[in-house]
């Protein structure tokens, strides 16, 4: 198996890393038992993301892809950062193995969790307001 | 920087004196079954090798097949018993066998293949040290039982399977035992005649011999139907031009293994100790994967909660530090070992398992280094991990 | 004493760039499954071999599985798409196989194997030179052939069969198709696309590459069972530690035959016709065996009328010249070659025909001094033939 | 397959190659087919083996046995060589290959068949007298 230099870098040097204090929201997705848990922490300002962070148990293709859609994200409008696609995060980091590719996708869906988790947050205190 | 290697168990680095013999044999290319002197020259070495593989295992020279390794081995006895699934001649017990969840892959997958083929197959579970019990063993014998094919040592967690008990039970019921011992030959005694084995596996790449090269013991008057046919080498149990150079190297092997078994086998349960040891002491919550002390002396599996075994390999090769998470053969796969989910082991404990596998050119100061760059390494992805945090 | 050897089909001396590679590759231990660097370093050099092979007879590197030789890739095929006698998914066209009377015994043996398990083999006859007729083939095709496995040079006489021709009646008909090229790669341009295979046999020790290591051609998308599985080594078609020295010795040997064919196959041929035509100038009553200009290069393989053959090949040995009867593999036994009787040849000229195969270390001086040994050997056997004096 | 020396020494220097211009009695075994023919001429005098040669078509075995066979019956009376084992003339050799055993069988086979001509011929003769 061999991963590409960018792969490699961002698992050695990850970005984004640890927890966000007071989060707007979280997603977390696999399961312990297949090797790969992520969960993404995003602070949300003005429907951008302000922060992002990650936390990551799994192989160095999910660390690096954690770090890689957190670094794709920072700063963008929620709309466009719902845009990105599993093969977009994969492309940025060089190509995954083919053995590899399923952890884009956890990194892709992490991502659209902790925004729906925003959301629903969001719709929730505005109904209570 | 400094370069630790310790997955012995996946392969070993071949021998000073094995490499001497292999440079000085480059032009010794006769074909041993050539009837000229070019091939009476390879004759003679290759019946050397045989000899003294024979003598590492107390078997007859003409008791020992040479041919391409471990996996070739292990489908050989499996296929070649049960004559690929039929009730032939061989097999005219019947075509029931048993074996264990814990095998290697080139037992387990050609269980498995010969299985579909209408063999049935009974896998003995392990205890939670990787154990077989000779008990269960008996009670899977069944009338049609022909072949127990039960490993030495294990390759991934090291354990030492009771294999003379179990050879005894064979014996009493008449069924053909074979046992994969390509891990514990060369690492600790190992003698046919004193375990009562019919076929014995082993492979030249695990003690610093070549790759491509192992031996099938046979014991005298088993049959078995070859799983390569064709030429009349290999008293026609195995044909094929005969591997001179891969021959003469596991011969050596042989032979050093013979001479230094019993230095190194003290040398490296002490070290693979004084790592585990050193390990527990450094970095909280890890276990011991396999038997305590009923274990290959190089060998430690250890696993580390909360992180991916994976990560700790890629950040300890960075280091230069050379180690595994399973066997080379089946690591492609995603799937956690087959070896620590039969031992009980949660699959998310056994995600973050690593196999450490001392060889002979393992030092006290290699094992430092371990002790040095793999806890902070440990640290840092435990940090990055969620099921640490939640805690 | 001058020591000429003429055995180059039994097995070839290993180039001396192929011997520089293998000392340099002596410490690239690493496991080629292992994901740390020492395997990594393994695995490139893994995959140059792949790639030179695959240039070798125009393939793409992912159809090339690294085995042990040539007798296992035999095996494999026959096996293989068979099932082992069994109708199976990869067989669903039947069990039906066509292959000659002129293979080698890993190929007739298994043929004979897999007859006795259930399947239907057809053995097609050869012509006076061991050609075989097409329109046999094409005539043998049944509803059920699931394969047809012809050999591409012969390696006792040399012939080399219509492969193309008998490629496009196998592809027409939609059955598999199998070539052993085992003596023709490396000697004759051998391209698998432009041939129409599915599978190709091809063997290090043949083209001064090491012994125990070989490849086989399974052309993308066709199907086979694996003959030796466990890991998942060799795209799960070839289970085994990868042979990483034998590997890379192919892969060298494959480079440099690439380089060296169109000369050596010009100058062998030369060789090996001034052998005969000096032989049959001194000798009386010899007779070329095999076709006399569709030939391998280097292979001529001569009666001599009234006198047994090993009789020859020791009086040869004596004088340092080492030839053969026929292949290496079925020496041992007391019968006259297959190849020689599928062509009708009467077995007592069988007996008495050797096999010469020229090589890249043979010269001119070399041929010269079998022609000055030879012939009074030969009269010095006819003269104790009880044969020759009936005359 | 390895020959002895002895074996080696035989084939390369046979004894007693050749024909009897005016035998007593000839034995001839074995089948050009089987890539062995041994023909073996017999000189008789006083009931002894006056002189002995033989022909050979087949392998070094075959050649040696002639040669060995040869040496140990010449100057016997009869009945002694008639005596001589396929076993003996392979032990005089110092053994032959497994696969070749048979060879000792036929040199054997052909002293009995050149004596048993003898023999014949003599019986024949006298009948005739
Ligand atoms: C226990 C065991 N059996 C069999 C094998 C297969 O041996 P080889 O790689 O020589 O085919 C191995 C190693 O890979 C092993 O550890
Ligand atoms: C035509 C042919 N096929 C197959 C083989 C077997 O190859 P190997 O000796 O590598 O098993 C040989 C040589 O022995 C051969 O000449």
């Amino acid at each position: 198996m061999q991963y590409s230099a960018k792969v490699l870098e961002h698992f050695r040097n990850p970005r984004n890393m640890g927890q966000i204090e007071d989060p707007d929201g979280v997603g977390e997705v696999g399961n312990p038992i297949c090797g790969d848990v992520m969960k993404l922490y995003v602070k949300i300002d003005d429907e951008k993301i302000a922060d992002v962070k990650f936390e990551t148990f799994g192989c160095a293709a999910a660390i690096a892809t954690s770090s890689m859609v957190t670094e794709m994200v920072m700063g963008k409008p929620i709309d466009e950062a719902l845009k990105i696609s599993a093969r977009a995060v994969a492309q940025a980091l060089d190509g995954l193995p083919p053995i590899k590719m399923h952890c884009s996708n956890l990194a892709a869906d992490a991502l659209k969790a902790a925004i729906k988790d925003y959301r629903s947050k969001k719709s929730a205190a505005a109904a209570s307001k | 920087m400094r370069r630790v290697y310790m997955d012995n168990n996946a392969t070993t680095p071949i021998h000073p004196e094995v490499m001497e013999v292999l440079k000085e044999s480059l032009d010794l290319y006769g074909n041993a079954s050539s009837h000229h002197s070019f091939g009476t020259e390879a004759r003679e070495k290759v019946e050397e090798a045989r000899a003294s593989v024979a003598r590492l295992i107390g078997a007859q020279p003409e008791e020992i097949v040479f041919n391409s390794g471990g996996s070739e081995g292990n489908n050989y006895v499996v296929k070649g018993v049960t004559c690929e699934g039929r009730a032939c001649s061989i097999s005219s017990r019947g075509n029931h066998i048993i074996t264990s969840s814990i095998e290697h892959p080139s037992v387990l997958n050609v269980a498995k293949c010969v299985e579909s083929l209408g063999v049935e197959v009974t896998y003995l579970p392990v205890d939670q040290y990787g154990l077989i019990d000779p008990d269960g063993v008996e009670k899977a014998v069944k009338d049609n039982t022909c072949l127990i094919s039960i490993m030495f040592g294990n390759n991934e967690v090291g354990t030492i399977e009771p294999i003379e008990e179990i050879a005894e039970i064979a014996k009493r019921h008449d069924i053909l035992f074979h046992t994969d011992a390509v891990q514990a030959v060369g690492k600790i005694p190992v003698d046919v005649n004193k375990l009562g084995v019919d076929f014995l596996t082993l492979s030249g790449h695990k003690i610093y011999g070549p790759k491509g090269v192992g031996a099938l013991y046979v014991r005298k008057g088993r049959k078995i139907c070859p799983l390569i046919e064709g030429g009349h080498q290999e008293m026609s149990l195995r044909a094929g031009t005969e591997n001179t150079l891969g021959i003469i190297g596991l011969g050596k092997a042989a032979e050093v293994a013979a001479k230094e078994m019993p230095g190194e086998r003290k040398r490296l349960t002490a070290l693979r100790d004084g790592l585990y040891e050193g390990l527990a002491a450094r970095v909280e919550e890890t276990r011991l994967n396999g038997h305590p002390t009923q274990r290959l002396p190089g060998t430690a599996n250890i696993g580390f909660k909360y992180v991916e075994g994976e990560s700790i390999l890629l950040r300890l090769d960075m280091e230069g530090i050379a180690v595994s998470t399973g066997s080379a053969c089946t690591s492609d796969s995603l799937e956690p070992s087959h070896v620590l989910l039969a031992m009980g082991i949660p699959p998310e404990e056994a995600h973050g398992s690593m196999r450490f596998s001392l060889g002979r050119e393992n030092t006290d100061e290699d094992v430092d280094y371990v002790l040095e760059k793999l806890p902070p390494i440990v640290q840092d992805l435990r940090q990055m991990s969620p099921l640490y945090a939640k805690k």
